[in-house]
């Protein structure tokens, strides 16, 4: 790198300080910012990690694993549903707001939790599987709950990558239900 | 019938009280949460969490179908409701039912009859539990200022699908009544969607005084004693205590019997609360209603009876008969409860969410905290503003007082705005230890602060 | 007379307690640590920490002048000994008058009466209270061989100076008595100074059962009820449970009318235990020892009654009356103390001190912890291995036991070893369930697990 | 890279120096800032990690500073004696154990605790003052407790440069009382 783009100008300057100050009375936790050549951090607590849900034991009785051999009948799966992504936070209406993944695809969430179907009845193909070409407004699943069917839409157009629910399964609101590459 | 698995269709501190309640009788437990609670502590004790909506609660707690459906889908066998959000909604349990789901409460008919106030006024009234002087439903203004004439002023006006103090109007003067009769009806089918309104009469000096019920469903009836509530700001509890400071062995019993009297007629099932207004002047008691749910100020009522009424909520809900008779439970000392909001007092009472950076609760015998805190925990901006109730016992009252102000003085909250100290302010004013106080006293404090001249012992 | 500040000559979970009494009740504390507990809950809580010595308890919690002169110098007007160490010192009870220090127990006399145990027998004795059938002092070993003959095989040698399971020894081999007086002549030498011995008949199928005593000074004595503290490992107790189970109206009368005869006898004054062995084959009962002080398991009485006893000791100590009769005392279900101790019982419960990475304490209605430890508290080397009383109370004997099993299995501790697992399996046991057990109980168990036989439903 | 590219010129020293000034009177607990060969991190505490494990408060109820104004009587000063230097676990004999000092001189600690008496008797000159010469067993003071003296040794031959407790004054065990320099 030459050496003028090691200085910062004014103008970045006055932006970061004002980047610091404007977060600063906002009430998130940390600000990262990636610029070529340059990356702010800013944050309150620890550093940000990979996952910044997993705060630790706070003396609340917050025991991980209860004493087994006492369960009765059957036994609870402990927070299943494949710990569905929380950075998803699309509503019902924006599943297409969630963000790439690695791969450049894109996650459909469940706009709703219920049981999901991926095909209209049980005799039909699926709606969707890995390389079928989607788009947006394209039906890729059914969610039921409570008798009552609702549309899951791709959301974005492209090819289906993985699916991740299977036929019949429950899933919570916000679960991915499948990744689709644009 | 044995419970094996229950959905609890709640959040904050009474989601955390209901699963340690399943864990100590042995229920699973899965807790049903919005996206905002999906590391709160219930979840975290769970056994299992499951997302039904997003933060809003008309997605999430307050919606029936997306939490019968999660019980089903989690192959719950019961549900409970906790308080608030959907704890007196006949559909819930209703739809409980229609799937199979044992509905940890009254049946819906008990909901339906009990949670309408005139319905329930009426049934009050004929199993002859005193009832407020005042009116059937106002059809218009005319019959309004006709019922006011007759039971003399000041009136209120309440909306009959209203609650937790919303759709409540005092009025004092006869030619104001009319306009405020219009006023409120629009408001009331606006926030209830029913512009049903009733008047009653209006008393000034008055205590709000409770009776907790329990009746298994086969015909018994227990009541485990009175809480008093009258400490209230805008209508919404800030203290209650039990049993009443001050109210004769007589009178207790008295109201104690009416509330059995009223389960009773209506083979009541699961945990209630029979509430009623204490007028101090004439020392006479009028039924106002009756809750179907546990009410968040249930441990003081533990803490006198030693017992453990949302465990027996799930016994009830099992099918089992009551355990012990009215005989059995026995009543010992004096238990105080206040709750810790996130609010500033010095802000109207603002909401004051945000992050806790510290939470160190007082830890002594006879204190006990219920909670859904932690250090670090973020108050979300959906939901109320409780973030504990914090409960102490003594053999009297003055011990209770004396233990819930080092309870209070030791309580260390950082991050955010609490009522705390101002709770320290009520129980150490001279009033309230001397029992002196009425519906009206916490307003009077406010209102006092906000003058500048508190009149209190300890300033803070 | 109004105490002012007290000095807290203890450490540990006890310490902890008496600051909480203290603030409860307005009473100002200093915490008098050794160098190891600079930084303990007790010295962060307390008013004033005052380092008293270095870790060795000799120069620190086991000096009655540095105590003393330390509440000289802080300007305390009395001292609480809490239990162990000190606690039942004459030296430190005398100095602490001779400095115008309130000594918060009972008096020196007392302690001298009651603390040795061939002079209580005595006093027990002259006021009609049943004693193990035994001996005086034996002199020599014809002696004791001709007492044993008289009260019949097996018998136990006491050490009259010893205490808490040491200095005792049973011998069912009247050949082999004479060599084993004469051992334990010379270890009582050596452990206590003074090598005095007698013999008790021993009783094999036996529960310690000790009934709680308060008395003013002022002549007024009540009982607190009974504890049953048989499950002891090596004469240490590790679980106590208020009322004693299984044992009949009549019985629990006599006892505590006993333990009341024998406080009066000698106008006691603080609270104290009177200690009784209980013969299960034979339901008669003999007075052991009496203990002038607190005890560790008192909060299981405290649960079921309701009451204070540590305030209540400061409160006779500044000389008030008892605040309550006898007939104002009630008792309402049940407590279990489950001992938290910081030991293998893989490794012979070897003591385990260290840091503690992860302390979760459980939370529900109806426990109480008792404790002075945190997350990334170094437990020390130098003093016991008691780290936390884990208590509940139920409405019965069989809802406790549900309480200590939820709140053992909710216990997590990591760093260092603890009998919480062993604990949980002692409770669940189905001998303790149905109260099937005696002061052997816990070794049998303890030898079972060596021998890969536990017997027990739960294997851990 | 070369020499000159690694100096901060005044421009940059000015904005690094404003950016920390703005940070410090901000909320936050690290800052970081990258920039193409050149990397800054301001922060409180330890130093940012990835994952600090840093449980908090325990809730045992250890609040700092409990609430005033409800004190009885004389108030007691709080965890006063000059906030004794815990370092120091010289036992009854073993003062001269005391670590150096930043200017090389060392601590004499009380080997017990009691009131603290810096002469023979009220009448006397005291035993040590700033500025006076000891040997290692020479008493530099006398520590009471229930009417019993005891000899504080200096421990270490040397000129003393403070003198931290008054006459008369309680002290506790590892309390430091003076400071010589050898």
């Amino acid at each position: 790198m030459e050496e003028d783009e090691q200085k910062i100008t004014p103008e970045q300057f006055a932006q970061i300080r004002e980047i610091v100050e404007v977060f600063n009375s906002s009430n998130f936790d940390y600000l990262t910012l990636e610029l070529a050549g340059m990356k702010l951090t800013v944050g309150t607590g620890a550093a940000p990690v990979p996952n910044p849900g997993g705060t630790a034991g706070s003396g609340l009785g917050l025991r991980p694993d209860p004493k087994t051999g006492e369960k009765p009948a059957a036994a609870v799966e402990r927070n299943t549903a494949g710990t569905p992504d929380l950075s998803q936070t699309g509503s019902e209406s924006a599943p297409a707001e969630a963000p790439e993944a690695d791969d450049g695809s894109v996650a459909v969430v469940a706009p709703t939790m219920g049981t999901f179907y991926s095909r209209p009845d049980p005799s039909s193909p699926p709606f969707a599987k890995v390389g079928t070409s989607v788009d947006a407004d394209e039906t890729v699943g059914l969610i039921e709950i409570m008798k009552v069917f609702n549309n899951v839409n791709a959301g974005i157009s492209g090819i289906v990558t993985e699916v991740c629910v299977a036929d019949g399964e429950a899933v919570e609101f916000g679960q991915v239900i499948m990744r689709i590459r644009p | 019938m044995k419970l094996v698995r229950a959905l609890i269709a709640n959040r904050g501190e009474i989601a955390v009280r209901i699963v340690r309640a399943c864990q100590a009788i042995g229920i699973e437990t899965v807790i049903a949460t919005s996206e905002a609670d999906r590391d709160s502590l219930a979840a975290r004790i769970a056994d299992r969490t499951f997302c039904v909506g997003p933060a809003n609660a008309l997605e999430s707690y307050l919606n029936p179908e997306r939490m019968v459906g999660a019980a089903v889908i989690t192959e719950c066998d019961c549900l409970h409701p906790g308080y608030g959000f959907l704890s007196e909604s006949p559909a819930l349990a209703k739809m409980c039912a229609e799937n199979d789901i044992v509905f940890v409460g009254p049946s819906p008919d008990h909901i339906l009859q009990m949670g309408n106030k005139i319905l329930a006024r009426k049934i009050a009234e004929e199993c002859g539990v005193p009832t407020l002087p005042g009116s059937e439903p106002v059809l218009d203004k005319e019959e309004a200022v006709g019922v006011a004439r007759k039971i003399g002023l000041p009136v209120m006006i309440k909306a009959a699908s209203g609650g937790g103090g919303r759709g409540m109007q005092i009025v004092d003067d006869i030619n104001a009544l009319a306009a405020e009769i219009e006023v409120a009806a629009s408001e009331a089918g606006a926030a209830f969607g029913d512009s049903t309104l009733y008047l009653e009469k209006y008393i000034s000096n008055a205590r709000h005084i409770e009776v907790q019920v329990l009746g298994d469903g086969h015909g018994n009836i227990v009541h485990l004693g009175e809480r008093d509530c009258s400490l209230q700001r805008r209508h919404q509890k800030m203290v209650e205590e039990a049993p009443a400071p001050g109210l004769s062995v007589d009178l207790r019993n008295r109201m104690c019997d009416a509330a059995v009297t009223l389960a009773r007629t209506v083979n009541y099932k699961s945990a209630g609360t029979v509430e009623f207004i204490f007028d101090m002047d004439s020392e006479a008691f009028y039924f106002l209603e009756m809750n179907t749910r546990i009410q968040v100020e249930h441990p003081v009522t533990e803490m006198i009876t030693g017992e453990d009424l949302v465990e027996e909520q799930f016994r009830i809900a099992a099918g089992d008969k009551l355990r012990f008779s009215q005989a059995e439970i026995s009543f010992r000392g004096h238990a105080i409860e206040c709750r810790i909001n996130a609010e500033s007092p010095e802000a109207e009472f603002l909401p004051s969410p945000g992050e806790i950076t510290d939470w160190q609760p007082p830890i002594a015998p006879y204190i006990r905290l219920d909670s859904h805190c932690f250090p670090n925990y973020k108050v979300p901006v959906n939901y109320d503003s409780m973030l504990a109730k914090l409960v102490v016992y003594g053999r009297d009252r003055h011990q209770a007082i004396q233990r819930m102000k080092h309870a209070l003085s030791q309580f260390a909250i950082d991050g955010i705005e609490t009522t705390v100290d101002f709770q320290y302010r009520l129980i150490s004013s001279s009033n309230f230890i001397n029992g002196q106080m009425n519906t009206r006293f916490v307003d009077e404090i406010v209102s006092q602060s906000e003058k500048g001249t508190s009149g209190l012992p300890i300033p803070l």
